[in-house]
């Protein structure tokens, strides 16, 4: 079920960026696209009453200093989280690279509208 | 010789990220630099023809750590790329002087071909959308390079197109890792030949197709290509059109579908309608365009259609258990003709490009009579649109006859005509270049039109050389072993792919 | 279990708003309120890494965003594209979605992370994040497992994702340079 | 009707430029003293990234935010004379230059090191077991470059938003 609700949010990104016509509405319709996508693989990783993947000295046998068993058996997926962060860190950089452009096509045209932004056809 | 594989990352990155240093002052040492960066990775990728290796990045044994590999297919990329950007790299020497902030330029582009190299030989799924991700961000700003109307509109439309495409990709992966547990493309395939294709990696799959086929420009996709390519300055649309939706798109789709999904019928006609339908579209789109550089992009939808037609032609024959030998001649015919578009793309770019510098203008009807004015630029345009066309010496010739050979032999008659019309139309639309850039009446305000300086030169007639040999990768036996024999091999192998990476 | 609900119907709503809002500047709000529920939600996920980064990139992403509407006088927007356009795209999308619950029931059920799912498969060696969870500390030494992922077990990854970075900040600043192109003049020396 | 809207829109303008010179005495006084502590916080960050949450990404942040304080209250002049783009660009190539380096030292451990953690491997070998500051070999060492690059990044980005000026007479020549 939260899988379903997170596709969801994935197609009402896909239908801003299809149907509204302002670039700053598609920037955000990419936005969302990318929530919906980096919450699907943290969904993927988590475990029910699960634990973070970081270890601390409570998850340390006493004597040993072996990593115990229930840690083992708890500890949520670390690699979809590390797959996130490249994720987010990606989704920042296209946000940066793509709003200058909207900022500079905006000084060039005066509008944000696509369909008043049309000099190429077909 | 054996290199190691991140060489070929690591060299265009590390000059990458040294280039900026250089301001205005150091600006020709930058050039310099990044001249050498390309010539060495053509040297490295030469060296490498024949080889096929596994590459374990920090020692980390696969499933743990990514793995690089480099087989047939990537090998044959590799030369694609550094062959055009080493060509693209000696023009923009001269060309981007038009522009400001070259040296940025110069790093972008490295980046580029850095996140091509990457693409192609990485093993491991999501490294490979890393890699596709910085070179499309690159090409997304070499495109708006130019900071006109035109370059801003066309960069936002191609990087709109462009980030839902990465993100249907890395949905397809979250799928993927989902049903499997796994992200390196040798243990996936591996697991999904254990439990069989289900619904989740089946749309997953659909994800895939639909992205990497936006980021290929196959037809219902297609939207972006024609505004992008003529926008960006003339060496980058050769890269783009050249190389980058063939690595970015077709490699990786046939990639994930040949090596990690495995092929089956309803696939194979997917690729075959996309092919025909980019074939037919993009060649009737281009006969009516005015605009020189448009009318190549168009040219470019409907050349990698063959690509696609002749890999989805192989993929039938195989899945339906047909003769292996005509499914080879198919896949032969489609990376064959990938690699000579890659060279007569970028070469038409070129002289395109050498025709803007030289006149200001790319409007057909404001062009003519340049044949005297410009010689060598007009020699080297005939040649590849003689290539492009099909006409017999050159290399887009036998790549076209390997096709329709095999289609013809596999039975599907229909296929066989309409690549034989479409290359007919391609002809009819080179024709019209040809007419109205360099015979007719030259117009008043072109009298003075000089031919362009040498390293421009240098660049073009090197493709133009390349187009009239590559015939030869076909005809002398050994060179088609060791360079064309395994690509082509490893897409027919299919699914043996997971066991040879396990195993390696 | 409720609050993931609680949070992701309030995430839905958002975005909802941010989308079908006229104003500019609201539509931005929400995309920020989007941004800091899911960051709530990676730190209920057991993701404290993923919450802290999502936070500081929200509110850089947001100073972006805000940048390139409010300082614009434009923050109202007319609608949408023609009415034929947007019921054919709501129908694909329909569409899609609904292919895409069936598919969904294929993956683990929620609460059973896909490695564990995959490790009953006994062709294969053990997945990848079981390997990790288990001996990631000895490996690596470092206690943060998801640091060891990314910095030593993917550090190639890595090394992309600061290029992507290196690359999105030299176009950003190519795309916002002022002359693009020199005289005529000067080119022809 | 057209050209009111012009003019309210080069007003608008003025009030934004004028904006960035600088905020209140109050936020300016707050600004001074947060960023020292943002700015360690930051740091604190980026170090213990392979021990605690957080690491290189979300402190290299943390310190690039910190100078946006600093812009948003002082206005862009002051920062540019404390950071000037062309230097925070050469910071962004440093650091990617050491990532990468950080990655092709391996090299001189034989041909198959790329990215191979050649510190730490002889304490890991040793002890199975610490919780130690330093530890984790090559980690620690990219988590800083990692620092360096976003910061400088994200300085960057922000800082060539908020100076871009409108060319407005380009705007009304169209």
């Amino acid at each position: 079920m939260p899988y379903a609700l997170c596709f969801l949010l994935f197609v009402i990104g896909l239908y801003c960026v299809l149907v509204k016509k302002n670039m700053v509405k598609i920037v955000i319709g990419i936005l969302v696209m990318e929530y919906a996508v980096n919450l699907f693989l943290i969904m993927l990783g988590y475990r029910t009453g699960g634990a973070a993947p970081i270890i601390d000295k409570t998850c340390l046998e006493p004597g040993t200093g072996q990593i115990t068993a229930s840690f083992i058996s708890t500890s949520v997926d670390p690699l979809p989280q590390a797959l996130v962060l490249t994720a987010i860190v990606i989704s920042l950089g296209s946000l940066a690279l793509i709003i200058s452009i909207c900022v500079r096509t905006y000084e060039k045209y005066g509008t944000f509208d696509i369909t008043k932004i049309r000099r190429l056809k077909g | 010789m054996s290199v190691p594989l991140p060489v070929f990352v690591a060299i265009p990155l590390v000059t990458a990220f040294l280039l900026p240093i250089f301001g205005k002052k150091g600006k020709s040492v930058a050039t310099l630099l990044a001249n050498l960066a390309t010539i060495s990775l053509l040297v490295l990728a030469v060296v490498s023809i024949g080889q096929s290796r596994v590459y374990e990045i920090g020692k980390w044994s696969i499933p743990l750590g990514i793995n690089l590999v480099l087989d047939g297919l990537s090998c044959l990329l590799l030369l694609a790329v550094s062959t055009v950007s080493t060509a693209a790299m000696l023009f923009s020497t001269r060309y981007m002087e038009q522009y400001t902030a070259k040296s940025k330029y110069l790093c972008l582009f490295l980046l580029m071909v850095a996140g091509m190299n990457g693409v192609v030989l990485s093993g491991d799924i999501f490294n490979l959308f890393v890699f596709l991700e910085i070179a499309s961000i690159a090409s997304y700003a070499l495109v708006g390079f130019g900071c006109e109307h035109e370059e801003l509109e066309a960069s936002f439309k191609y990087m709109v197109l462009g980030s839902v495409a990465s993100m249907f990709i890395l949905f397809g992966i979250a799928l993927v890792y989902g049903n499997t547990g796994s992200l390196n493309m040798a243990y996936i395939s591996k697991a999904i030949q254990g439990s069989g294709l289900n619904a989740g990696l089946g749309f997953a799959l659909c994800l895939f197709i639909v992205g990497f086929g936006l980021k290929a420009a196959l037809v219902p996709f297609h939207a972006w290509l024609p505004d992008a390519h003529p926008s960006a300055p003339a060496p980058i649309s050769a890269m783009l059109s050249g190389v980058l939706i063939k690595a970015l798109g077709v490699y990786a789709l046939a990639r994930v579908v040949f090596n990690v999904f495995g092929i089956s019928v309803p696939i194979s006609w997917v690729l075959i309608v996309l092919g025909i339908l980019s074939m037919i579209v993009g060649v009737f789109l281009a006969v009516g365009q005015w605009d020189f550089k448009r009318l190549l992009a168009y040219h470019s939808i409907s050349q990698m259609g063959y690509v696609v037609l002749g890999i989805g032609l192989g993929a039938l024959i195989l899945a339906r258990g047909g003769n292996t030998t005509w499914a080879s001649l198919a896949i032969l015919g489609g990376l064959f003709h990938l690699v000579n578009h890659a060279v007569f793309k970028s070469l038409l770019f070129l002289t395109s490009g050498s025709v803007q510098m030289a006149t200001g203008t790319r409007y057909l009807k404001e062009l003519g009579g340049l044949a005297d004015r410009m010689p060598i630029t007009r020699a080297t345009c005939t040649v590849a649109s003689a290539s492009i066309a099909g006409v017999p010496p050159f290399n887009g010739f036998w790549s076209k006859l390997i096709l329709v050979v095999a289609a013809v032999q596999a039975g599907f008659w229909g296929i066989a005509a309409v690549t034989v019309l479409v290359s007919l139309v391609t002809l009819i639309s080179f024709l019209k270049v040809q007419r109205y850039v360099f015979l007719g009446e030259l117009p008043e305000n072109l009298r003075y039109v000089k031919e362009n300086k040498n390293s421009m030169l240098v660049a073009m007639i090197f493709l133009a050389c390349l187009c009239v040999l590559m015939g030869l990768l076909v005809i002398v036996p050994s060179l088609k072993q060791s360079i064309l024999d395994p690509a082509v091999k490893v897409l027919t192998d299919g699914v043996e792919y997971s066991a040879k990476i396990i195993n390696m | 279990m409720a609050i993931f609900y609680i949070l992701l119907l309030f995430i839905l709503i958002a975005a909802v708003i941010a989308v079908e809002t006229n104003d500019l500047l609201s539509s931005v709000i929400c995309v920020g309120a989007i941004g800091f529920s899911g960051s709530l939600m990676f730190l209920f996920m057991q993701a404290p890494d993923i919450a802290i980064t999502q936070i500081v990139v929200e509110v850089l992403g947001l100073i972006i965003l805000i940048r390139a509407t409010i300082s614009r006088d434009l923050t109202f927007i007319s609608g949408d594209r023609e009415f034929f356009g947007v019921v054919v795209s709501v129908v694909i999308l329909f569409a899609i979605f609904l292919a895409g619950q069936t598919v969904l029931r294929t993956l683990p059920d929620f609460g059973t992370p896909a490695f564990v799912a995959a490790a009953q498969n006994c062709d294969l060696p053990a997945p990848a994040a079981q390997t990790y969870i288990a001996e990631g500390m000895q490996k690596t030494g470092a206690a943060n497992l998801v640091s060891a992922v990314i910095l030593d077990f993917r550090a190639y990854d890595t090394l992309g994702e600061a290029t992507v970075l290196f690359t999105s900040i030299i176009g950003a600043t190519v795309i916002l340079r002022k002359d693009s192109r020199r005289l005529g003049e000067e080119i022809n020396e | 009707m057209e050209q009111k809207q012009r003019n309210s829109n080069v007003a608008q303008k003025e009030k934004i430029s004028n904006g960035v010179k600088g905020m209140t005495i109050i936020v300016k006084t707050i600004g001074s003293w947060a960023k020292v502590l943002i700015f360690l916080f930051g740091i604190y960050i980026v170090l213990f990234g392979h021990l605690t949450p957080g690491g290189g990404f979300a402190g290299g942040v943390m310190i690039a935010s910190a100078y946006v304080l600093l812009m948003l209250a002082f206005g862009g002049e002051f920062v540019k004379q404390n950071l000037s783009p062309s230097l925070a660009l050469k910071l962004a190539c440093a650091g990617t230059l050491a990532f990468a380096a950080i990655a092709v030292a391996g090299f001189f451990y034989g041909p198959d090191g790329f990215f191979w953690n050649f510190i730490g491997q002889e304490w890991l070998a040793g002890e199975s077991s610490n919780l130690h500051f330093i530890n984790a070999g090559i980690i620690m060492l990219a988590e800083l470059a990692v620092g360096v690059i976003v910061a400088a990044a994200i300085f960057l980005v922000i800082f060539t938003f908020s100076t871009f000026k409108f060319d407005v007479s380009d705007n009304q020549k169209e």
